[in-house]
């Protein structure tokens, strides 16, 4: 049963990954890292018991603390460098 | 399932490669320093690789355990020590990135090969 | 017996939560409507799971560490999802829809 | 299975690094590249190397991108676009990838238990740290003390670099002063209440989690390494929020710098520690009565001194990124 929600999750990585790439606006992006990130833990989480080796849950905790710095760091940036342009970087892209 | 097991050097050769085209084919410095990371990344990747044993745990030794196969510690100890030690060359990187950017007023490297000429 | 039933119905239940959330995530036409869907699996597919897991755990340190991943992870993940809708609208990214208060009063006119 | 898993989350690796390196935005490349991290790390971990995906946890999720953005918040944010794809680089690359596979033949297959790599030293390893050191995380035993050496270089490499970062930058210690930089008032996310306060409850278990980290690491996942850079993490979180001056005020610039030099200095002293008391550098089967006990007090001290290191190289190289951006 653990391999059916590993499935899952795998699959909704790549998903995740998809939406990381197409964008198109920034906060896609950085909510598709975040996903990413939980998914992580999550599959992390599985995995120890996948491998009967619950004590590296180390891992998974740690990643659910740290996820959050990555996500604040960007939305800092975004915010100071937004300001002059706020249109999505599609558009950027093709200027 | 035989070719599966070579995967990973398969994977190991693309990043390695993707890297080294970002490093030789891009202009922009601070593309160049991602791509050396992912050619890291690779060599990483590699390492860890070799470590892998069939039906091998990672190697915490179990109390009470017997006949418990245990991955190979070494790569692991090797890549351990090179994330970090790559991390705090990554900065240095990006110091002298910045301080370029700063005196030339550009990241692209044709850019300041040609100011360097003037 | 009971015990693993569960687990099993909870991890089969949060991967399908977690699967239709990055679906939605991937095929929703904008933003906000990705946001809600990646709330999805951050909330109902990790609660989910990772009960599931802790079923098989049981009150061990795994368990206790697996309460505090999921504790952590419903503290953080939908205030990043929040943070990040509040800065995308005041970027001025606006939702495909009209607001809701342009149709609250519809109603009451009608 | 698990194999199938590996290979599935190793074309998802192929494919974020392509779009690294296709992104034309080096803001959206940074990103891509966290969720690179991300992936290599449940590789690590699928690969049964527990400690390296643990550092690369730390390292990849907190620190890296927080450097990337600082760095790309004082150069540019965007790559200038080229109009031709460049022949010459794609075949130089296509040949390399090509002679890379070919050698690949020649590899034991994944998991092979008869591979020649661990066929030497790994093998001794893991039948002597039980009666030698005795504790049950080999790969510590193997980093603090059976190849100390190594990480004494390691550690010298992070303390040189985080030297080189400072001034480079023209940012030293004695520059770094919390009135200098920006305050709350003018930066961090001080107009984002819940993320503030969520991250603030968060700073104090982040760190609380590195010494864990640190002092867990002889038993499981963990060591100096991985506490230093999860530490660093929790500090730079508490700048983000509340802005590098607050930042400072907590850890000054003058405790960064001494603990910057502090690690190496541990490190050397308790090698130097090992001659004194009749063994050789870095033998710590002097430094108690008992050689096992020795080694345990060895490894912890030293274990200290790297995550000392690490933390105190880290925050002062995002200080420096911060303070140089409002040096302009």
């Amino acid at each position: 049963m653990y391999y059916a929600a590993t499935i899952a999750i795998l699959v909704t990585m790549a998903l995740a990954l998809g939406r990381a790439l197409l964008g198109p606006t920034v906060y896609d992006r950085v909510l598709a890292v975040n996903m990413f990130g939980t998914k992580t833990v999550l599959l992390l989480a599985v995995v120890t018991f996948l491998y009967g080796r619950p004590d590296f849950l180390d891992l998974a905790l740690a990643y659910a603390l740290i996820n959050f710095i990555g996500v604040l760091a960007v939305l800092e940036f975004v915010q100071k460098h937004s300001l002059r342009h706020p249109k999505t970087d599609q558009e950027r892209e093709r200027s | 399932m035989d070719f599966l097991g070579l995967y990973n050097y398969w994977v190991f050769a693309l990043l390695l490669s993707t890297g080294l085209y970002a490093v030789i084919a891009k202009a922009n410095l601070v593309k160049k320093l991602i791509g050396i990371a992912i050619f890291q990344s690779a060599v990483f990747l590699l390492y860890i690789t070799m470590d892998k044993v069939d039906g091998g745990t990672a190697p915490i030794i179990q109390a009470g355990a017997v006949d418990v196969i245990y991955s190979n510690p070494l790569p692991q100890v090797l890549i351990l020590t090179a994330i970090v030690v790559g991390i705090a060359t990554t900065a240095l990187g990006l110091a002298i990135i910045v301080r370029i950017s700063e005196t030339y007023g550009t990241v692209e490297e044709d850019e300041t090969q040609e100011l360097d000429r003037e | 017996m009971i015990l693993d039933v569960a687990s099993w119905l909870l991890l089969l239940a949060g991967g399908f939560f977690v699967f239709a959330g990055g679906l939605g995530a991937l095929r929703m036409p904008d933003f906000y409507t990705r946001a809600h869907a990646s709330g999805l699996t951050d909330s109902m597919g990790t609660i989910l799971i990772l009960s599931g897991v802790a079923l098989q755990a049981g009150f061990s340190l795994a368990g206790l560490k697996l309460f505090t991943i999921l504790a952590f992870l419903l503290l953080t993940s939908p205030t990043a999802t929040y943070a990040l809708a509040n800065a995308a609208y005041f970027a001025g990214l606006r939702p495909l829809l009209p607001p809701l208060s342009a149709e609250t009063d519809d109603r009451k006119t009608r | 299975m698990i194999t199938l898993f590996a290979v599935f989350l190793l074309t998802l690796l192929v494919i974020t690094a392509f779009g690294i390196v296709r992104a034309q935005n080096l803001f959206v490349a940074v990103m891509l590249a966290g969720i690179f991290s991300l992936q290599m790390a449940a590789i690590f971990f699928i690969l049964d190397a527990a400690d390296v995906a643990l550092t690369e946890a730390a390292v990849g999720a907190g620190i890296s991108t927080v450097l990337f953005l600082g760095a790309l918040a004082l150069t540019v944010d965007e790559e200038r676009p080229r109009p031709s794809a460049r022949f010459l680089p794609l075949v130089v690359v296509a040949i390399t990838t090509l002679a890379v596979i070919y050698a690949t033949f020649e590899k034991p297959r994944l998991g092979d238990p008869n591979a020649p790599v661990h066929m030497h030293v790994a093998p001794w390893y893991l039948e002597n740290t039980p009666t030698l050191i005795d504790i049950p995380n080999v790969v510590t035993a193997v980093l603090a003390s059976f190849r100390g050496y190594d990480t004494f270089g390691e550690v010298f490499v992070i303390f040189t670099a985080g030297i080189g970062v400072m001034f480079v930058l023209g940012t030293p210690w004695s520059r770094l002063n919390a009135d200098d930089v920006p305050s709350a008032e003018t930066h961090g996310l001080r107009h984002h209440l819940i993320p503030r306060v969520v991250g603030r409850l968060l700073v104090p278990f982040i760190v609380l989690f590195g010494l864990y980290v640190q002092f867990h690491g002889e038993y499981g996942p963990g060591g100096g390494f991985q506490a230093g850079a999860l530490i660093a993490a929790g500090i730079i979180l508490y700048a983000l929020l509340d802005g590098e001056a607050a930042a400072l005020r907590a850890v000054p610039a003058s405790w960064l710098a001494a603990m910057v030099a502090i690690g190496p200095l541990i490190y050397g002293a308790v090698g130097l520690a090992g001659i004194v008391l009749g063994g050789r550098f870095l033998d710590y089967s002097v430094l108690a009565t008992d050689p096992v006990a020795g080694q345990h007090w060895g490894i912890l001290l030293i274990e200290a001194g790297v995550g000392i290191t690490v933390t105190g190289v880290m925050v002062s190289v995002f200080h420096a990124f911060a303070a140089r951006a409002s040096m302009r």
